[in-house]
C-alpha cells in the first residue's frame, strides 16, 4: 500500500501502546537490565528504556527464537511417535520502538527462511509479528547502515515507523495493512502535518560502497585479507548471536530417554565444530576460513542467491565483540580497490 | 532397537517375601528394548542358568539383566553362564534386588517400585554395554631380586626352584646382607652363618640364578610381565674369569688399615678385599676412595702379585639391560648412626656400640673371634647395659613405631653375653618387652630367669665417662621413678631399624610408593602385603618395616608366589574394564589435549605420553595414553579429564550418565 | 496429604559402601526405600556433573560415599574425590545450588548398620527440606524455553 | 610507548621472534591486540590503562602458533596464565618471550619460566579488596537469594562462548559442551543448559583460574561470570594453600590431593 503520513503526539503514545496491549498483544521493546539495554516483555510503556541507541540483541528473536521448539517425540517398546508443534500457541507480538536497521533486519532473515521452501514456524511468527519502530535521531561510530541501503529513517521492515519531531510530536509513517489496522484500532494518530523528516534523523556517512565490497569479496576467496583480518578473531559467537540477520541454526533433541523435544537452536559459523564431519574433516579448519564465510555469505552468497545484502550497518557485531573486530573497518578495506 | 533379556530372581523367598516379582518383570517386559523379561525361583541355580543360555540363543539377546543379588555375590556366575550361551560376557549386569531391596524394606509397593527402578536403570545401562574382550600382556617369565639379603635369598630360590630363572642385584661385594653379620639369632641360638651360608652358595651355584653384585639399578622402565630394568655394575677393577678367588692380593695390599665395614668399624681390611671369608662371590673388589693406585697413582702390587692377571685398573663401570616380568625388593635397612644418639655417647665413647656391632664381637669369625672384649682396651666387660628403644618409639626423635626385632635381640645379645662371661653382669634398661611370636617369650624369660638378666623398665637419660667406667643414668618406673645409677664396662644400644640410604631414590626409580619413614609401602597394609601399588613389583623383607628372619623369608616366599603366580601362564589375563584415551579422525586425532593433569591423579603411574607423528615423522600431537597392563580401573582419571577424552570401559560416561536418567526417570 | 516422599540417587563406591550396603542386606537392617544405589569402581570416579544430573532429572537429595581415607582399593581415588568435592560443593553453594541436599560420607564394607544410618538420616533431611522444587523448574524450562526468549 | 615500539622492532629485526604479540588502539573502551610482523607495523603499539585484555589467550590459537616464535605483551594476569599453560605442557621453554611491563612503564623481557616466577613471587596476585567485596556480599545472601541472582544473570546468556573464547586456559579443542555422548550439557541456552555451562566452566576452572577476568568483559550480555571464579580462588588458596600460575611446574590442585585436607562435611 501507499505509505500513510500522520503526525502522533508524544502524549499519544501510551494511548497507541495501551490499544495493543488491549488487544492481548505480546509486547516486546527495549528495556535497560542491569548494565545493558536489551528487548523484553513489558505490560506498560514506562517499562520502556527511556533513552536508547540500540538494544544489545537484535530483534530477530521475536521470529527466530534462541531456541524453537519443532516437535515433541515419545519412544516406546513400538517405536517413535511424534507430536507437531502447536502453531496456534505462538502469540501475537508486537516489536515496539525498535530501529529501522531491525526491521530492515526481516527482510534479510525471511529471505533465508524462505528461501526455497517456506519455513512454517518462522512465518508464522512473522506473521503475528507487528513491528513499530523509531527512526534514528542519533548514531555512534559503529553505525554504517547507510553503506549498507538503509537509512536512520528507512521505512523497510516497519508496520509503522515514528521518528521524533520538534514540539513534542512524531512523524508517523503507516506503512502496510498491518499497521493501519493498528493506527485505526488504537485512534491515537492525527492528520499529518508537514515535516521534513530528513531533518530529523541522525547523519550517518556512506563509508565504503556496498556493490565494491560485493564484487570484491565474491572476487577474492583467496585472498591473505581473510587471514590477515582475522587474526585477533578468537571464534565465539558473539556477533552470530546479536546479528539481526545471521540465521544458522543447530538441531538437537533435549531428552530424558524416553520422550523429549527436537529443537531448533542459534548457530554461529564462527564456532570451529560449526561445519566438521564425522569424518573428522572440517572444510573451515581455521579461524580465518570462518571469518571468511561470515563476511562472504553477507556480502557474495545472499546478494548473489537471495538478491539481499546479509548486513544491515547496525553495528552491533562490533559492539558486542570481545576483542574489536570492528566490522566496519574491515568491510572499507574490502571495498578498496585491490585487496 | 535392542534385544534385551531381563531374568528377575526369586531367590526362593528371599526376594519374593517382599518384592513382587511377576509385576517387576512384567512392567520391565514393557520397556523399549527388552525382548523377554520373566521371573524364576533361583536363576543361579543350573535350570535357572540353562533358562538364560537357551533364551540367548532363541531370542538372539544382545544384553541381559539378572535381577537378583548383590553383583559381588554371583556376577562371574552369570557372566559365565552368559559366555557360555555364547553372549559376550561383558553384555551381562546384574540388578541387584536384594540386597539392595529386598532384604531391607518391608513387602510394600514400593519394595517393588524401587526393584523396577532398579532394574529399569539396568537394562537401560546395558544396552549401553560394549563387547570386551580380556586384556592378555605377555609375560617374560624371567624375575629380578633387588638385594641379597636373607629376603632376597629366599625369594630368588624359590622362584629359581620354581622352574623360572631370576637376576639378583646386590649393591655389595657379597650377598649375604645383615644376617650375615649375626653371630646367633634367636629364639634357636642356632649360628646365623651356619644357616645362611649354604643359601647363598646355592644362590650363586643355582643354574637358573645370575647373580650380579655389586651392582645398582639404574632406572625401570616399562610395565608388569615387561619390565626394562638398566643396572650399573660397578667396576670391581677385577676379571672375575680370571680371578680364582686365591686372595692372594689382599694380603699382599700395603694399605691394610681401613675401618671394616662387616665388622662395623671393630676390625680393619685392605683395599683390595673380600668382604668376609664366607663372601658369595668369594672374589676381591678394589675399594677406589682407598686404593693408593687410585688414590696416588702409583703401587699396583696386587696386579704384580695376581698369579692369573686378572686386576683391571681400568675396568669401566658397565650399564646392562635386563628384561624380567616381575621384580622383588628385599634391599633391607640400616640402623641409626652414632650421631643419633649424642646423650649416649654413641660415637664418642669407643665402648658405646650398637647391636651390629656386638654381634660381631660375639660371633666366632668376628674381630676378637667369639670373645666379648670392649673396643676400647680389649677387656672383657664385667657390667654390660643394653639400652633398647635406643630411638625407637621416640617421637622426639622423629621415629615413632617400634623397631620390632631388639627386644629379641637384646634379651639374646644378654645370653650370648652370660654364656660368654659367666661372671658378668648384663643390664637391660627397656620400655616394654615385645616377645609375640613363636617361643619368643620363653626365650626372654630365659634371659632373665636362667642368665640372671637384670631387665630394668625405663629410659635412659644419659651415658658419661668417668675414671674408664661407662656411668649409665636412668630410672625404674616399676621402683616407682627410682634413679639407676650402673657403673658399665660397656654399652649397647638396641638402635632403631631405619630404612636404608637411597631407598627413597630407588623407590622413585621404580615408582613404587614410601611411608613417610621411607620405607616401601604395601599395595593393602591387610591383603596385599607383599604387593606394590606397582603391578608385577613385591616386597620381601625389612625394606618395608623393621622384620626378623622368620619373617622376612615367610615375605620372600610370598612374594615368590606371587611372581610364580605371575609367571604360571604366558600371558596375563586382566579385566578389560581400564581407562582409554579417545581417538578421532585426523586431524583430532583424540579430544585429548594433551593437559597431563590425568597423570598425577593416577596411582599406578598407567598413564604415558604418546606422540602423533605425520608421515615424515614430525609430532604434530602429544596424547595421553593409557596402559593397559598398568592401569587398575578406578576412574579418577575419567572424572578429572576436561575435555572427557578418557573413558572408563564397563563404567562409561554414556553408562553412568544412562544410569542417573533412567533411576530418576520411570 | 501423604507425605512427602524425596527421591534420592546414591552415588557409592564399589569396594567399601556399596559392599557396606550388602551388608546392610545380608544383616535385615531395614531403611527407607527412597534411596537407589548407583555402584561405581570408586568415589573417584564420580563425576561432579553427575550430581547436577540427578537434581536436573529430578531428585530432591544426593549421597556420595566411598571408602574412609587411606582405605581406598585405589590407594588415592577417595584423597582425590575428596579434593574434588571440597571445591565443588563451595562453588555450587557460591551459584545457589543447596548443598544440603547433598549428603557425602565414608561408610565402609563393614559398616552395614551405618548404611542404613546414613540413608535414613538423608531422607529425614530431604523431606524436611520438601521436593527440590526450584531446580526442577529450571531442568524442565527446556521444554517451553521459548516462551521465556523475551523475559 | 616508545620504548616498547623500538623493543618490538628490534626483537623483530634482530630474528629473535617472528611476531609480537601486543596493544594497538581500539575502536572502543579497550586496546586491541595487534600482530606485529612488519617493522612499520610496529608503531601501532601503545600500552595504556586501556589494554586489559589477557594476550596469552593467542599463544593456544593454531594461526597465531604458525606464525612462528612469539613475543608477548604481558601483565602479571598474562604471565601467570602462560606459567599455567606451561604446566599443562601446551608450549614448552623458549617458544614465548614475555614483554612484561611495570607499573612504571619499564619494559623486563622474560625468556623463560625461571624469570617469571621470580617475578611473580614479588608482586601481589591476591584478590583485590573490590574483588573480595563482591564475593562476600554474595556469599551473605541466603541460598535463596543465590540461586535468583545466578538464574537472572544465566538467563541472559545465549551461549555465544565469548567466555570460553576469551580465557587462554579453555584451549580443549572439543569442549565437554561439545562432547555429545552422553550430552553432558544441553546444548540450547535454556535456564539449565545455561547453568550447567557455567557452573562445569567454573569447575574446569578450579584451581587453572588466573583472575584476569576477561570471561566477563568478554560476555556481550554482562553476566559477571568472574565472580564464580573469584569464589574459587578463594578457596582455593584457604583450603589448598594452592594458587595457580606461580610455577611452570605446578601441579594443578585438582590433580592432586594431600592425605590431610580438612573438610567438615564428610560424615
Amino acid at each position: 500500500m501507499e505509505t500513510e503520513k500522520r503526525t502522533l503526539k508524544k502524549s499519544s503514545l501510551e494511548k497507541l501502546f495501551n490499544s495493543l496491549k488491549g488487544e492481548g498483544k505480546k509486547i516486546i521493546a527495549p528495556v535497560k537490565k542491569g548494565s545493558i539495554i536489551d528487548f523484553c516483555e513489558v505490560s506498560t510503556i514506562q517499562e520502556m528504556a527511556e533513552d536508547y541507541l540500540l538494544t544489545v540483541q537484535s530483534a530477530k528473536s521475536a521470529a527466530f527464537p534462541k531456541i524453537e521448539k519443532l516437535f515433541d517425540y515419545v519412544i516406546s517398546q513400538e517405536g517413535v511417535s511424534t507430536k507437531d508443534r502447536n502453531l496456534d500457541s505462538i502469540p501475537e507480538m508486537v516489536l515496539f520502538g525498535v530501529r529501522p536497521c531491525d526491521a530492515f533486519g526481516f527482510d534479510s532473515l525471511s529471505a533465508i527462511f524462505n528461501w526455497e521452501t517456506k519455513d512454517t514456524i518462522y512465518s508464522k511468527r512473522l506473521e503475528k509479528l507487528s513491528i513499530i519502530s523509531f527512526s534514528c535521531n542519533k548514531a555512534d561510530a559503529y553505525c554504517f547502515c547507510t553503506s549498507v541501503n538503509g537509512s536512520p529513517g528507512s521505512i523497510a521492515g516497519s508496520d509503522i515507523l515514528l521518528t521524533y519531531a520538534e514540539n513534542d510530536e512524531f512523524l508517523a509513517e503507516i506503512i502496510t495493512e498491518k499497521g493501519k489496522i493498528i493506527a485505526e484500532k488504537s485512534d491515537a494518530f492525527e492528520a499529518s502535518k508537514d515535516i521534513d523528516k530528513s531533518k530529523l534523523l541522525a547523519d550517518v556517512p556512506v563509508l565504503f560502497d556496498v556493490k565494491k565490497v560485493v564484487k570484491n569479496a565474491t572476487a577474492s576467496f583467496d585472498s591473505e585479507i581473510w587471514v590477515e583480518q582475522s587474526l585477533r578473531c578468537i571464534g565465539c559467537g558473539s556477533c552470530a548471536f546479536v546479528c539481526p540477520t545471521c540465521a544458522c541454526f543447530d538441531i538437537q533433541d533435549e531428552s530424558n530417554g524416553k520422550q523429549g523435544s527436537r529443537l531448533r537452536l542459534w548457530d554461529s559459523c564462527g564456532f570451529s565444530l560449526f561445519t566438521i564431519h564425522t569424518s573428522g574433516h572440517n572444510p573451515r579448519e581455521v579461524q580465518s576460513a570462518r571469518w571468511r564465510q561470515r563476511i562472504m555469505h553477507k556480502f557474495s552468497y545472499m546478494p548473489d542467491r537471495l538478491d539481499v545484502i546479509g548486513c544491515v550497518g547496525c553495528g552491533r557485531c562490533s559492539r558486542a565483540c570481545p576483542v574489536d573486530m570492528n566490522i566496519k573497518e574491515h568491510l572499507i578495506q574490502i571495498a578498496k580497490d585491490k585487496i | 532397537m535392542s534385544k534385551i533379556g531381563v531374568f528377575v530372581c526369586h531367590c526362593g523367598e528371599n526376594i519374593s517375601a517382599t518384592v513382587d516379582c511377576e509385576k517387576v518383570a512384567e512392567t520391565i517386559s514393557k520397556l523399549p528394548g527388552v525382548a523377554l523379561s520373566m521371573d524364576y525361583k533361583y536363576m543361579c541355580s543350573d535350570p535357572g542358568q540353562t533358562i538364560i543360555k537357551e533364551a540367548i540363543k532363541e531370542h538372539n539377546l544382545d544384553g541381559v539383566v539378572v535381577a537378583a543379588c548383590s553383583p559381588r555375590m554371583h556376577e562371574p556366575t552369570f557372566r559365565k553362564a552368559c559366555a557360555e550361551g555364547g553372549l559376550n560376557q561383558y553384555l551381562c549386569e546384574m540388578a541387584n534386588i536384594r540386597e539392595h531391596c529386598s532384604w531391607v524394606h518391608p513387602r510394600e509397593n514400593s519394595t517393588t517400585e524401587k526393584a523396577i527402578d532398579i532394574v529399569r536403570t539396568m537394562v537401560e545401562k546395558v544396552k549401553r554395554n560394549a563387547p570386551l574382550e580380556s586384556i592378555k600382556v605377555p609375560v617374560t617369565k624371567k624375575a629380578m631380586v633387588i638385594g641379597g639379603g636373607v629376603a632376597g635369598i629366599q625369594a630368588a630360590l624359590d622362584i629359581a626352584n620354581a622352574g623360572h630363572k631370576v637376576v639378583m642385584i646386590e649393591r655389595d661385594p657379597s650377598i649375604g646382607g645383615h644376617m650375615s653379620q649375626l653371630s646367633e639369632t634367636f629364639p634357636t641360638l642356632d649360628c646365623s652363618q651356619c644357616i645362611l651360608t649354604p643359601r647363598m652358595v646355592e644362590v650363586a651355584q643355582h643354574p637358573n640364578i645370575t647373580l650380579i653384585s655389586y651392582a645398582e639399578v639404574e632406572s625401570l622402565e616399562g610395565f608388569i610381565g615387561n619390565f626394562k630394568v638398566k643396572v650399573r655394575k660397578k667396576s670391581k677393577s677385577l676379571d672375575e674369569k680370571l680371578c680364582t678367588g686365591c686372595g692372594l692380593c689382599t694380603t699382599k695390599c700395603p694399605n691394610k688399615k681401613i675401618p671394616n665395614e662387616f665388622e662395623r668399624g671393630l676390625g680393619f681390611r685392605p683395599a683390595i678385599y673380600v668382604p668376609f671369608p664366607q663372601a658369595v662371590p668369594n672374589k676381591p673388589v678394589i675399594d677406589k676412595k682407598n686404593c693408593t693406585y687410585y688414590t696416588k697413582g702409583k703401587c699396583r702390587i696386587c696386579e704384580k702379585v695376581c698369579p692369573t692377571g686378572a686386576i683391571r685398573f681400568d675396568q669401566p663401570d658397565e650399564i646392562v639391560d635386563i628384561e624380567v616380568g616381575a621384580i622383588v625388593l628385599c634391599t633391607g635397612f640400616d640402623v641409626k648412626k652414632p650421631d643419633f644418639f649424642p646423650e649416649y655417647g654413641y660415637g664418642k665413647y669407643k665402648d658405646v656400640i650398637d647391636g651390629l656391632q656386638f654381634e660381631r664381637l660375639a660371633s666366632a669369625s668376628g674381630p676378637t673371634q667369639g670373645v666379648i672384649r670392649r673396643p676400647s682396651d680389649g677387656e672383657i666387660p664385667k657390667k654390660v647395659v643394653f639400652i633398647a628403644c635406643a630411638g625407637s618409639r621416640d617421637p622426639a626423635k622423629g621415629i615413632e613405631y617400634c623397631s620390632k626385632i631388639c627386644c629379641m635381640y637384646t634379651a639374646k645379645h644378654a645370653m650370648l653375653y652370660k654364656h660368654k662371661v659367666h661372671e658378668g653382669t648384663p643390664y637391660v634398661f627397656y620400655m616394654d618387652i615385645r616377645a609375640g611370636g613363636k617361643m619368643y617369650e620363653e626365650f626372654v624369660r630365659r634371659a632373665i630367669v636362667e642368665d640372671e638378666t637384670q631387665y630394668i623398665r625405663g629410659r635412659v637419660s644419659t651415658v658419661y665417662e668417668k675414671n674408664g667406667k661407662l656411668i649409665v643414668k636412668g630410672v625404674d618406673t616399676l621402683m616407682n621413678g627410682r634413679l639407676v645409677e650402673i657403673e658399665a664396662d660397656l654399652v649397647v644400644l638396641a638402635t632403631a631399624g631405619v630404612a636404608n640410604d637411597g631407598a627413597e631414590d630407588l623407590a622413585q626409580k621404580l615408582h613404587v610408593s614410601y611411608d613417610s619413614y621411607k620405607f616401601f609401602a604395601e599395595a593393602h597394609p591387610k591383603l596385599k602385603p607383599v604387593e606394590t601399588n606397582t603391578a608385577g613389583i613385591f616386597l620381601a623383607g625389612a625394606c618395608q618395616a623393621p622384620k626378623d628372619i622368620p619373617e622376612s623369608v615367610a615375605a620372600a616366599s610370598g612374594a615368590a608366589v606371587k611372581v610364580c603366580g605371575l609367571f604360571a601362564n604366558n600371558e596375563l589375563t586382566r579385566e578389560p574394564l581400564i581407562a582409554i584415551v579417545n581417538r578421532e579422525a585426523p586431524p583430532l586425532y583424540s579430544n585429548c589435549v594433551g593437559c597431563f593433569m590425568c597423570q598425577t591423579v593416577c596411582p599406578y603411574q598407567a598413564i604415558e605420553r604418546e606422540e602423533v607423528k605425520d608421515r615424515s615423522g614430525k609430532v604434530i600431537k602429544t596424547l595421553a595414553y593409557i596402559n593397559p597392563g598398568l592401569c587398575q580401573g578406578c576412574g579418577t582419571c575419567v572424572a578429572l579429564c576436561r575435555s572427557k577424552s578418557i573413558d572408563l570401559l564397563g563404567y562409561t560416561n554414556d553408562q553412568v550418565y544412562t544410569e542417573v536418567m533412567a533411576l530418576l526417570n520411570d | 496429604m501423604a507425605e512427602f516422599e524425596p527421591k534420592i540417587v546414591a552415588f557409592v563406591c564399589n569396594w567399601c559402601t556399596y559392599a557396606g550396603a550388602d551388608l546392610t542386606g545380608t544383616s535385615r537392617i531395614k531403611y527407607a526405600a527412597n534411596v537407589k544405589i548407583i555402584r561405581f569402581p570408586c568415589t573417584g570416579r564420580i563425576d561432579f556433573m553427575l550430581l547436577l544430573k540427578a537434581f536436573a532429572n529430578g531428585a530432591d537429595g544426593i549421597i556420595v560415599s566411598g571408602c574412609h581415607p587411606n582405605d581406598c582399593h585405589y590407594t588415592y581415588g577417595n584423597f582425590h574425590a575428596r579434593r574434588r568435592w571440597m571445591i565443588f560443593r563451595k562453588l555450587i553453594d557460591f551459584a545457589g545450588i543447596d548443598i544440603n541436599r547433598i549428603s557425602f560420607n565414608w561408610v565402609s564394607a563393614a559398616e552395614g548398620a551405618r548404611w542404613a544410618e546414613v540413608v535414613n538420616t538423608t531422607v529425614e533431611t530431604v523431606r524436611k527440606l520438601g521436593p527440590y522444587e526450584n531446580y526442577k523448574q529450571v531442568a524442565l524450562s527446556i521444554y517451553d524455553q521459548e516462551d521465556k526468549t523475551h523475559e | 610507548m616508545n620504548e616498547l615500539i623500538a623493543k618490538a622492532k628490534y626483537l623483530l629485526s634482530s630474528k629473535t621472534v617472528d611476531v609480537v604479540i601486543g596493544y594497538g588502539k581500539g575502536s572502543g573502551k579497550y586496546a586491541r591486540a595487534e600482530f606485529i610482523r612488519k617493522l612499520d607495523d610496529a608503531d601501532k603499539m601503545i600500552y595504556n590503562e586501556t589494554c586489559i585484555q589477557n594476550l596469552a589467550t593467542y599463544v593456544q590459537k593454531h594461526e597465531v602458533k604458525h606464525l612462528g616464535k612469539i613475543a608477548i605483551v604481558a601483565n602479571n594476569y598474562t604471565l601467570r596464565s602462560l606459567l599455567v599453560l606451561a604446566s599443562e605442557f601446551q608450549f614448552t621453554e623458549g617458544q614465548v618471550l614475555a614483554l612484561y611491563i611495570t607499573p612504571e612503564n619499564k619494559i623486563v623481557e622474560m625468556p623463560d619460566f625461571k624469570s617469571i616466577e621470580d617475578h611473580l613471587a614479588t608482586v601481589d596476585t591476591g584478590l583485590k579488596p573490590d574483588e573480595k567485596e563482591i564475593v562476600d556480599r554474595i556469599e551473605k545472601m541466603t541460598v535463596a537469594e543465590r540461586w535468583d541472582f545466578w538464574q537472572k544473570e544465566f538467563a541472559k546468556c545465549f551461549k555465544c562462548f565469548a567466555c570460553r573464547s576469551s580465557c587462554p586456559l579453555c584451549y580443549c579443542t572439543k569442549c565437554m559442551t561439545e562432547s555429545n555422548q552422553p550430552q553432558w550439557i544441553p546444548v540450547a541456552a535454556s535456564d539449565l543448559g545455561n547453568m550447567e555451562w557455567h557452573i562445569m566452566r567454573a569447575m574446569h576452572l578450579a584451581g587453572r583460574c588466573v583472575n584476569c577476568g576477561d570471561c566477563a568483559r568478554a560476555c556481550p550480555m554482562d553476566i559477571p561470570l568472574n565472580l564464580l571464579t573469584y569464589n574459587l580462588i578463594e578457596g582455593i588458596e584457604k583450603d589448598f594453600g594452592a594458587k595457580a600460575g606461580m610455577k611452570a611446574t605446578d601441579i594443578s590442585t585438582l590433580s592432586t590431593f594431600k592425605p590431610d585436607d580438612k573438610e567438615n562435611f564428610i560424615k
